[in-house]
Parts: C-alpha cells; structure tokens; sequence
C-alpha cells in the first residue's frame, strides 16, 4: 500500500471511529453537525492554522508532491486539513466531552471565564495529511456549566479505564482548578509519537 | 514504559516546561472582544451563552443559577445582570437569593447583591431591567406582585415597589411601564434614590376574558409594542403625564373575499395563530414586525411554538412574506438586531437561525444555543 | 346536538387542546407516552376513582341511561373516565408541568419527600363523562428536581399572564414550600364551575 | 368578579377550610411502601429515581448532587448512600464534599458526612460501595487513586486507603476487590475500624494494551464477573488468602466452519463487539449472562451503546438469542434483578425496558427515566 493509499485508509478510519456513545459525566450531546464532505472540501476553521497544504508549496513542487514536507519541530510546521469546529478533526481522534472552539475557546485557549486544567490525559492521533503520529494533551477548561448542545464529540482512541487514569477520558480531569464544573476541553500537539521521530 | 512516558510528558506540560514550539496551556484563557451590536445573550438551562449572530460563533457562557430565568444587558458599562436562589444543597438547604453581576470581557461573575426571597420564575426580558441607569428591578411574585430595586451605582438592595395586579417592567423615560390585569398599561416615576414618585394608567384596552394581551413587550423608539393573544398589536407610550394605548393592528386581516390586481383571492388565514415564548419582535426604524405563527388551537396555545414566521412591512401594513420552517422545526422566539439594517434571529428546536429579514433568506444557524433572546445593545 | 354528541366533542377537543409546546421553567418535557386508544380502552389507573360509569349503574338502569347518574357532592360522586398517568385526562386541562403520577405522587398526593405548596392556580374543566365543569387547583410539589423525562403535560386552558397570576400556569408555584425547586403538579377537584350548580 | 372567585377559592383551599367532600392538599405527600428484590435505582443527572420494576411504576425521587454520578442502596438498613460537591453558586464558590444519606422510605436526604474533595466523577456501581456493613466506600481520582472510607455506624469520615493503579470496590469477604493496570485483580482486607489489614494481588490475566478489561464488574455467587473489551468473561474470586482468576469465556467464539445437526452453519459474528456504560450483567443462580452488544468500530467503542442484547445460558455456554432493538433504539445498560426468577432491565434511549430473560420478552417500558441502573438489594 502507498503512502497515499495508507492516508486514505487512515483518514476514512478516523471517521468511522466517530462514535455517538455516551459522553463524559454532564457533558453536552455528540455533535450531529453534518461532515463537510469526506476528502475535497475539508475547511480549516482556524486563523493560525495552514489552510491547506498547496498553500504551503512552493510553486515548483511537483504534483503530487513526493514525501513529507520537510522536519516538523513544533505546531507550526505540521501539515494538516481539517476543522478542528468538527468532531472528524484528526486532533480529535482519543478525545471525549465538549469541543472549546465551539464556545469562545479554540484548540489550545479556554473559553473566557473557565480554567484550564493543569493536568490531561493524552492520545496519539494521527495526521493524514502528513501521515505522522502526534501526542495530544487533552485539557478541560473547568468552572461553568455545559458548553452548549451540539459541542461534544466522542472517539475514544486509545481509551482505558480508570485504573490507567491518563489513558481514561471518563474522568473528570478538572484537577488543579478552583471549580471542577466541566465546561470543556482543549486538544494541544505536544510532540511526536512515531516509533522513530524526526528531528 | 510508554505508558510511564505519556503520564510523564502530560505532567510536564502541566509545569509549562515543554519545548516552546509545541503547544502549551500556560495562561491561555481567551477573553470576550468587544461585543457590538449584532451580539445577543441567549439564556437556557442554567447558563446564558454570548453569541455574535454575525459570525454565527459562540463567545462565552455565563455561569448562572438554576433558578436564573432571564438576564438584561448593559453593554455600555461592559455589564450584564441576572438574578438566581442558590440552595447549599442544589435543591434544598438554607436558601440565598441575588443579584448576579457579570463583566462581559471576561464573561465572569464579579459581584452579587443580596435581594429579598421573592423573585418570579418567569422567563423574559420584562422581568428585569436597567431603570434611569440606576437600579436593576427584578419582578417578584409571592404571588403579590412587586419589583425589587438594587441600585447598581451602589451594588446594593434600595427599595421594593408595589406592583399590585400588574407584571413586567418596560423602562421609559424617568421609571418603567407595566401591563396590568385590568386592561391597562402603568407607569411608574421612580426616584434617583429608589422610591415611588407617582403611577398613572391608561385606559382600559383589554378584556381579560376576551382578549389578553402578553406580558412580553417589544420596545419602539417612543414606546412599547403590545401585542394581544388574537394577534392585535398596539403601541403604549408616555405623553407627558398620560400613557397613551394607540389603537390595533390586526396580523390577521379578515379576508375581504376581493381579488387583487392579478386575479388572485388570498385564502383566509384566520386559522393561523400568534405563540411562543419571545412571540413577536419589531424594529421601529425598518418598520418591520415578525410573528411566531402556528396553525390551529384557540388562546391556550398563546406560547405554543410556530412552523412559520410571519414578517409585516409596518409603513404599509401588509405582510412581507411568510417564511416556513422545515418540517419538524418549530420555532418559539422571534427578535430583530437593534441596528439599522437588523438581523432576524429566530429561535428553533434546532439552533438560533439568522435570517435577513428583508428577504427572510436564512444566514446561518448557530446549532449549540436555545433559549431566550436577549439583545445586548 | 345530543348530550352524547356534545360529550363526544369535547372529548375531541381536549384531546386535541393537548399542545407540545414549553411547559414551565425547568420542567421536563412533554409527555410523548401514548394514548391509549381514542374511546374505547380509557383506563382509570386510581384505585380510588370508580373504573367505568357502568361499575355505579345498576342492573335496572337502561341502556344508554337517560342523563346525569345523580348530585355531585364531592370527589367521590363524580363519573369519570381517563387514565389521570395521560395528559389527556379531562382534569388536565388548564395543566402545566409534570404529572405527579409519572414519579411516585397521585392526583392529590405529592411524591415522597417533596412539599406541597400552599397556594395554587386554579382551572375550569369540563368532565366529558357527566357534562359538567369542575374547578381544578393545580397544586406545585417542591424540593426536588426533575420528576422525569416525559411526565410532562402542557394544555393551558385559559392560562393568563402573570399579570393575573390565579390563573397562570407559567408561574413557578412552589409558594409556601420551604425549597421552590419545582418537582411535580396535583391536579385537586375543589368544586363545581358550572353557572348554576346542582346540589 | 369571577376572578375574584377563583383567587379566593385557592386560598381557602390552602388554609384547609374546604368542603370535606372536595379534595384537599392537607398533610397529603406519599411515603415510599417497603421495596422488594425487583426495584432498583437509576440514576441520571442530578436525581435518582427509585423504580419498582415489576409494577413499572417511579415510586420516588432523590435529590443528589450535580456531581453525583452513581450511588448504592443499603436497604436491608433502608438506605440509600450516594456523594456529591456543591458549590456555593452552584458551579463556583466554596466547594463542600459529602456522602449523601438517604432513607428510601421517605426518599429523603436525612444526613450527611464531609469527606476530603477527591471522588472521582464516574459513573457506576464499583465507585461507591458498603464494605462489611460498617463503611461506604467512595473512589477518589486526583488522579491518583485511593478510597475515602465513611463509618456508616458513627457517621463519620474513617479513613483513607490508597489504591494505586487500580480503581473500583467491589465489596467481599471482608474487604473489597479493584481492578489494576498491570492487569491483575486486588483483594484489600479492612479491619473494624476502617484500617488496611491487608492486600494482595491475583495473577496478571489481562495486558492493557491488547485486551483491557472493564472496571465494571457483575456481581456473582461467590466473586464478580470481569469482562474484556473483546468480549471475554472471567470470574474472580478469594480462595483463602489469594484471589483467583478463571480461564475465560468468550461470547464471540469463533466459528470453526462445522454444520449442526440441522445442516445449519452458523454466520461469525466476530464483527460485533460489547460495548455500553454497564455492558453486561450476570445471573448465577439463573446462569444467565447478556450483554450489550453493538457492530463494528475496534475497542475504542467500548462504551457504545448497542442495537442488541445478547443473553446466554452460562450451563450450557451457549447463546440463547439475540434480542434485536428498535431502529432508533439504542441500549447503554444490562442488569438483572438478583431474584430467583429475575427480570432483565434494559436502559435505552427511550427508557428503562423490562424483560423476561428466558425469552427475551418485552414486558413493559418505564419512559421517565434513564441512566445507570442500581438494585436495591
């Protein structure tokens, strides 16, 4: 199989790794927001993220382009697609509970008013786009009520039980904040998780 | 063990002592932009949520209580207030009853004033107000009807006010109006320190047993929009020391059985119904009114919700168009933006829907909010 | 139009009086049970309310009987039927809440633990079986929270404003309770509303 | 005035003064009649519903905590034991932790005993427990884990015991069972006053990272039943002082190809998966295993809800039927009351179902209510 052809096959297997179980203790429901289209038409809600992958290309690049972009060091570099507003988005694939960008939080800022949670637990997602694993930290934003209906999503990757708590997205990971009122949570890139990391 | 490893690097993060290229959460809560005039709150359950209906986004979410049925705004001082009981036990326990303070920027409650155990449970904008710039009223019912007034310069309770056999507080010029049980509009003058300086009332417009009007009231530039279980419409206004009661507007017009200019006989839409919580909204510069409309049922579905809105050209009288919802899809509040070319925000079962009222085009829909509308500016 | 006409016309219009629109403030939903059959399979789910007009007429009363069974004293003299766990039931009529039937409570009696208010609104309903009106004092029990998912039941028949709040469901009235946390509604008969009530 | 009429009417009835033969309100709340083996408690958002399950009938509610995700019933002592936060102004303020105390008579909260803010948020039977009569047991996550042992004779908050890399009390002997990370079961022996006697660990029998089981457990005969993320069902009990695991059953055996007697060769059905919040349940006397069962998805979905019940006669090892639900209808929850003849509960989307095990049979649907299920005895 390619590595294209494994892109493909990842990507469809993220979405139907979407569930509609239950979500965590007094979140809101899964989000039924339709999916913007399966490969073509994937919308990057986010300013500082890069819009699509061409819009980082060079114009001699050839099409399509031969490999990996180039080292990925941090959140800037990494090649992606998606819209971290849909459940779908690859950062999302352990997540569990309420989405903060769908009320006045973004992937990696708590919503006004709320406190984010100094501990998380953490999944290895994979991004299609450039066909790498990343470690993402999942912290709630604690000390309000519910985000809002609509704003959970549930996919569970990786999930164990309590007995292992970092790996447990059941928990209530309000620790460290003055008010474990859930309200929702972040997805935050905090490195590699492939087997063989590049620099 | 990897295992070892995770918890590990989800520790570390938490001391903020990762490699500076990777994401962090070190200080990042957001804060709320300047909210403009296409901002509403939109109350429900036991939080309001700070909604651009421009961008179709969420802004923030303001904690309040269980028994938080409503909220005012007063965006020029960057606040807005509600009112709840909380109990030391969620449901039961010893009892305490408030005025909430909330900064908009940081969508955060910064005070509370302690206000008598009386407050209504009602939900809409006329049970609590910015009266003179000074107080917050809240309606209280026990059932005997009153209006506690904390005074916001103070953040302190100053006064109760009697408000015997009428509800609602719609404030205009120096006090507020109410609407009352006996088919009048009142108003009453209060005090820069909080008392009662007179109540007048119009006459009577209304019967009670054959045509009440809602409590829900639709400020104009001049006055209050009225509008009465059958669908008459009217406006009360302050002309010196007289409230004046104009007379109605029927929204549903008796069929004169004539055909207009093209041949075509409208049908009869007397069958057709006002309902809902928020049930009509209107915007006296485009001169535009909406209705919730319903099919069937007599007055007991007053606050049933609609299948379709109802959109009025008030310079000519004549209905604009009506805009069907899907099937399925029920709306049970209507409410214009305050500006001059407004948004028309319907609340449905399925989202807070923006439409251009001009056209009834819909904009978009914000799917995670319902509730109550209430307009920040 | 005969009595039974009329006493089937009604029957009609309460059924379809039955509205799904809000019920009060931090009520559950509107009951989506079933009705249990349009006229033939009423059921009477009080032990204390007699089960069918014919357990009261005797063997000697001809078929169909002639008008009213006799004076209406009291509670126990009426002839009814309806099913009081069915929002449908003809003393709901001017209801608005959750039926204290659905969780623990009767027509007259709160849930365990949960207070009754003192004071109440009040409706005017008709009792298809007899023809006649009855006040109705709609009663709030307080102190807990929801009494469940689908207990509720919204009709409104001549609900007011809070401008006449007597006669206004939307009001909460836990009045005289020592938590106003709504729980459940009774439905009381307190006497006769017909214009010129028999003895 | 009619008005007048009515108002004055609902005032004497408050003060009693009625006609005898009317209906009166006084001194009329219910008491809850003595439950038997077939009730059970569910709890869902911040209530618990008692249900008889036979008569299908809520015969009361309790109020808990928005932060009460689970509860146990004591009732040979008639109680009901559950904990909670509260907050202040509900969601923030000053935090007060308790074991709630409820007497299942009047389905009233008649006590409670602070304990130290650390319960974990998780919803279901193994997080709270009552421990050789004397204690409830609650399971905190900080996230490290322990238990917060509560003297239920004193009423007083007795001691913490640590429990690291494991979670859940399953109450036996003289002590309690968790579940640990390295893949093993724990047995600690707690003395009379709340102290740790002892522990010790079974073999390790799972690998986290292969086949993790569930920390829920079903209680048997002489141990509880642990069930794996594919579906593999082992007992675990104490013999003397070790705690033993059985070989495991598997409820999707492979199939080996062979026709029965009928020429029937039976579809794989390796493509369903268990799944759902308590996603089976054991009979022992019965010997009656079901579980929730759902197709497709890897064991990410181990907490999906399911479109059918699997119910296995556990003499034979072979599965009875499948019980397939409504479209729409999805199952979260399996219990079997603990009766000789038991019935099987079902919470789906639409409510509590009851069925009779034996032949899958609906036998009633209870609407009003939904979330974890709890028996009483």
């Amino acid at each position: 199989m390619s590595d294209r052809q494994a892109l493909i096959a990842q990507l469809y297997k993220d979405l139907d790794a979407k569930t509609t179980g239950a979500i965590r203790f007094l979140a809101g429901r899964t989000s039924r927001r339709s999916f913007l289209g399966r490969m073509g038409v994937f919308l990057a809600g986010m300013g500082a993220l890069p819009v699509l992958p061409v819009a980082r290309a060079s114009a001699q690049t050839p099409f399509p382009p031969a490999g990996n972009a180039g080292p990925v060091e941090g959140v800037a570099d990494i090649e992606e697609m998606g819209d971290p507003q849909e459940c779908e988005y690859w950062r999302y694939c352990a997540f569990s509970g309420s989405l903060c960008s769908c009320c006045g939080g973004s992937l990696t800022q708590c919503p006004p008013g709320s406190q984010t949670a100094t501990i998380a637990w953490v999944g290895s997602c994979h991004n299609p786009t450039d066909g790498r694993d990343y470690l993402i930290s999942y912290n709630d934003c604690c000390g309000k009520g519910s985000c809002g209906s609509g704003c959970g999503c549930s996919r569970s990757e990786g999930d164990r039980p309590v007995y292992f708590p970092s790996k447990s997205n059941n928990v209530l990971w309000c620790f460290g904040s003055t008010s474990h009122a859930y309200h929702c949570t972040l997805a935050l890139v905090i490195g590699h998780a492939d087997a063989n990391a590049l620099p | 063990m990897l295992q070892r490893t995770l918890w590990s690097l989800a520790l570390l993060l938490s001391c903020g002592a990762v490699h500076a290229q990777w994401d962090t959460i070190v200080g990042d809560v957001r804060t709320v932009e300047e909210p403009d005039v296409r901002w509403v709150a939109v109350r429900g359950g036991s939080s309001a949520y700070l909604v651009d209906t421009d961008e179709g986004v969420v802004k923030g979410t303001l904690p309040l209580s269980r028994f938080s049925p409503t909220l005012v705004s007063h965006a020029s001082e960057g606040r807005i207030y509600s009112y709840g009981s909380f109990y030391t036990r969620d449901t039961y326990g010893e009892r305490t009853d408030v005025v909430l303070i909330f900064d908009i920027e940081t969508a955060s409650p910064i005070g509370e004033v302690e206000i008598p155990a009386r407050a209504a449970g009602i939900g809409h904008a006329g049970m609590i107000s910015v009266i003179n710039e000074s107080f917050v009223g809240v309606f209280n019912l026990t059932p005997a009807q009153s209006v506690s007034l904390v005074d916001i310069r103070t953040n302190a309770f100053a006064n109760e006010i009697s408000l015997a056999g009428c509800s609602s507080m719609y404030p205009i010029a120096e006090g507020f109006m109410s609407i009352c049980g006996d088919g009048t509009v009142q108003y009453i003058e209060v005090s820069n320190s909080g008392q009662e300086v007179s109540r007048v009332r119009s006459e009577s417009f209304f019967d009670l047993t054959v045509d009440p009007v809602y409590d829900y009231a639709s400020p104009a530039a001049d006055g209050y929009m009225i509008m009465s279980f059958d669908g008459y419409l009217r406006k009360a206004y302050l002309d010196g020391d007289e409230v004046i009661v104009t007379e109605a507007f029927n929204i549903n017009p008796e069929n004169d059985g004539e055909a207009d200019i093209n041949g075509v006989v409208r049908e009869p839409d007397d069958n057709w119904r006002i309902g809902g919580r928020q049930p009509f909204a209107y915007h006296d510069e485009g001169a535009l009114l909406a209705t919730v409309m319903h099919q069937g049922g007599g007055q007991e579905t007053f606050e049933k919700a609609g299948t379709e809105i109802w959109t009025f050209n008030m310079r000519t009288g004549n209905r604009g168009y009506r805009l069907k919802l899907d099937e399925g899809i029920t709306a049970s509040a209507v409410m214009f933006t305050p500006d001059a070319e407004p948004l028309m925000l319907i609340q449905t079962n399925e989202g807070l829907r923006v439409h251009d009222p001009r056209t009834g085009r819909h904009l978009r829909t914000i799917s995670s909010v319902s509730g109550s509308i209430h307009n920040l500016f």
